[in-house]
């Protein structure tokens, strides 16, 4: 059983990395500030909610693995706000650029 | 097992990088952002060292509440950034505060390197009398009970802190709101979080508190998370700050400290000594002092950010500023 | 006023069943926990009633399951598409601005479906248009794609959330 | 176990670094803002990670303060550029 949670987070957190990575190659790679926030903020929300979903077999309790999904929702609703806001300075700069 | 060492090198080594670019960025702005992320790396690094109280006040504070004073700062010194810029000093002064700085780094270097080792330290005794409050967070123990003295100053500064900031008000402004500079138009963006995420850090908040009786926490930390929302709904231009002149809110200053202060005193009647607290009764006295304190600190550290009244007391100032959209708290 | 205040009501039980459930997962559920939680959430409920008053929007919990199902494929979707193009070595970008006109008049709705469609893929929310011109009253969008159907994609979404929240 | 996940923060950190260096980089204040995003998301993978290999549950607690704090700074940075932005900036005129 312990074999088996342990592997569903190896299999998890591999994953989450490999969005992670997708996400920062993005934003080297990516030519302005607005396509480099899409890398950003979709590539890294899912990394992390992998991260956090292959972390949740290694929590001690409930409460923790409850504690790690809100951790993940929260994160989720900052980048729905932060990635409007930088978008909007974004093209404020464009325009006044 | 080699790895884990490794790790921790790297990790110092970006905090490490990250720090000196925030010193010698020339962009204000660019400070502030190397700042805050160097906060939360600390956070990290705190966590690493096995001391996540501290890493919740460094997350909290260092990257939260610095962070919007910081940028509130850049934001007035943007206008004479480059005259500042132009007046670089000569080079003679400029070697003169390089040796300075080594001097004061080679002290601080010298000092750590000859600590006696083992280093002197009261954590056996701490932890022999940790039972004596009821307490399981030993970070509490030491902070409200041991060092309650300390305790209590840090927070009485802070209201100093207040009443120092308040002094820069002009005459006219006396007793009137210290402003936060809205926008003439909320944003929707930030007025949709602000709507949906500060009664989660409330809950946030409270419990950092609540738990820190026996788990990593704190009445600071919590009163920071309360801080923060508070500003946020101020952001978004959902609420203004009140008059300073306001009783409510002059009493929410002193609530904290008064409490912290009359028991206090009445360890003195009950048990024979200031800050004692009667067996038995530690862990709700504690908890008493605690809340009151977090209401206290969370108005002190938005007052804080506000910064200084500058509109006059509603009677004379609500003709003088300029935005006519300006809307009450729901 | 008595269905307003009905539907005040279920709101403000509502939000504190849900803060109350949080501070159990931050807080724990001994007996002190759980009497400090009965006040802290009745708090953290006033609150959010003051900043987010009821009105007559309704949240139906079926469908916003069903909503919430449908958004979570749609971050991956979104995430498998940067990664997609980030991977790829000829970089297939071909961003632009588009203007997605919607009804939706400033408020709730309004700002749920910016905060939805952010995390969608290929899209990101960069402010309201113009107040004046053709394009009065439309969201501008950032799209990695100006060719794909963007529009469509969005509609479908409009529509999908407004089965779930609704405004006035 | 932890030789993978210590592998993993050790990853994500150096993706965090990386990412860091462009977003500060610039060039304008919009690209500065996406550092509190890239800690918010890599940063508190990490922290997540780290708690696990240290045992210390308290982890968690500390990300969830910084989840909301982020959110905090990276929305007072949008006060800031849009304050300094308003004067000369196309603002539209409030209704």
């Amino acid at each position: 059983m312990s074999v088996l949670l342990d592997l569903v987070t190896i299999v998890m957190v591999s994953a989450g990395m490999v969005f992670f990575l997708a996400g920062t190659v993005g934003l080297l790679r990516f030519p302005d500030t607005l396509t480099r926030l899409h890398a950003l903020t979709k590539a890294d929300n899912i990394g992390l909610g992998l991260v956090v979903i292959g972390l949740v077999p290694q929590a001690g309790s409930l409460r923790d693995g409850l504690k790690l999904l809100c951790v993940w929702l929260l994160v989720l609703l900052a980048s729905a706000t932060v990635s409007q806001l930088v978008a909007q300075a974004a093209r404020r700069e464009g325009d006044s650029s | 097992m080699t790895i884990v060492p490794a790790l921790d090198l790297f990790v110092a080594g970006v905090v490490l990088v990250v720090a000196v670019w925030t010193v010698a960025v020339r962009n204000t702005s660019s400070a502030v952002v190397g700042f805050v992320a160097y906060g939360l790396l600390l956070a990290l690094v705190w966590v690493r060292l096995g001391a996540p109280d501290v890493a919740l006040t460094e997350a909290a504070i260092g990257s939260g509440l610095t962070g919007a004073l910081l940028i509130g700062a850049a934001a007035r010194l943007r206008a004479g950034e480059s005259t500042v810029a132009a007046e670089r000093p000569g080079v003679p002064v400029r070697l003169l505060i390089a040796a300075l700085a080594t001097v004061v780094a080679a002290a601080i270097a010298g000092v750590l390197l000859s600590l006696p080792d083992p280093a002197p330290t009261l954590a056996p005794e701490a932890t022999a009398n940790a039972g004596a409050t009821g307490l399981g967070n030993p970070i509490t123990n030491v902070l409200m009970a041991f060092r309650a003295m300390d305790t209590m100053l840090e927070k009485v500064v802070l209201l100093l802190a207040v009443l120092g900031i308040w002094s820069l008000s002009p005459d006219a402004a006396w007793g009137g709101r210290p402003h936060l500079p809205h926008r003439a138009e909320p944003d929707a963006a930030l007025e949709f979080l602000a709507r949906v995420l500060t009664p989660v850090g409330v809950v946030l908040g409270i419990a950092v508190l609540w738990v820190s009786a026996d788990h990593p926490g704190g009445a600071f930390q919590g009163a920071t998370i309360l801080a923060a929302m508070w500003l946020l709904v101020l952001m978004a231009g959902l609420g203004e700050v009140p008059d300073i002149g306001r009783r409510r809110l002059r009493l929410a200053l002193v609530v904290g400290p008064a409490v912290f202060l009359t028991i206090g005193l009445g360890g003195l009647v009950v048990s024979g000594a200031f800050l004692s607290y009667p067996q038995g009764f530690a862990k709700p006295l504690i908890l008493a002092i605690e809340f009151a304190m977090i209401l206290t600190v969370a108005t002190t550290l938005g007052l804080l950010v506000a910064g200084p009244p500058v509109a006059g007391p509603p009677a004379a100032g609500s003709a003088a500023a300029g935005s006519p959209a300006r809307r009450a708290a729901p | 006023m008595a269905p307003g205040q009905n539907g005040d009501r279920r709101a403000a039980i509502v939000r504190t069943g849900l803060l109350f459930g949080l501070w159990t997962i931050l807080a724990g559920t001994g007996v002190a926990d759980l009497l400090v939680g009965t006040v802290v959430a009745a708090l953290a409920a006033r609150v959010s009633l003051n900043l987010l008053s009821p009105g007559p929007h309704r949240v139906d919990p079926a469908t916003a399951a069903r909503l919430s199902l449908r958004f979570l494929l749609q971050s991956v979707l979104a995430g498998l598409d940067v990664a997609r193009r980030a991977f790829d070595p000829r970089l297939p970008l071909r961003p632009g601005f588009i203007v997605y006109p919607t009804a939706a008049p400033p408020g709730l709705f309004r700002s749920a479906f910016t905060a939805f469609t952010s995390l969608l893929p290929g899209t990101v929310p960069a402010g309201p248009a113009p107040a004046r011109g053709a394009d009065a009253g439309g969201i501008v969008y950032h799209c990695l794609d100006v060719d794909a159907p963007v529009a469509a994609q969005l509609a479908a979404e409009e529509t999908a959330l407004a089965g779930v929240i609704r405004d006035e | 176990m932890n030789e993978f996940l210590t592998v993993m923060v050790g990853l994500v950190l150096a993706l965090l670094a990386l990412g860091l260096v462009r977003v500060l980089r610039g060039p304008g204040d919009a690209d500065r803002m996406m550092a509190a995003q890239l800690i918010g998301t890599c940063g508190i993978a990490a922290l997540l990670l780290i708690g696990v290999i240290g045992g210390t549950s308290a982890a968690i607690d500390v990300a969830l303060v910084l989840a909301l704090l982020a959110t905090f700074a990276a929305a007072a940075f949008a006060d800031c550029a849009r304050r300094t932005a308003q004067p000369g900036g196309p603002g539209p005129e409030a209704p």
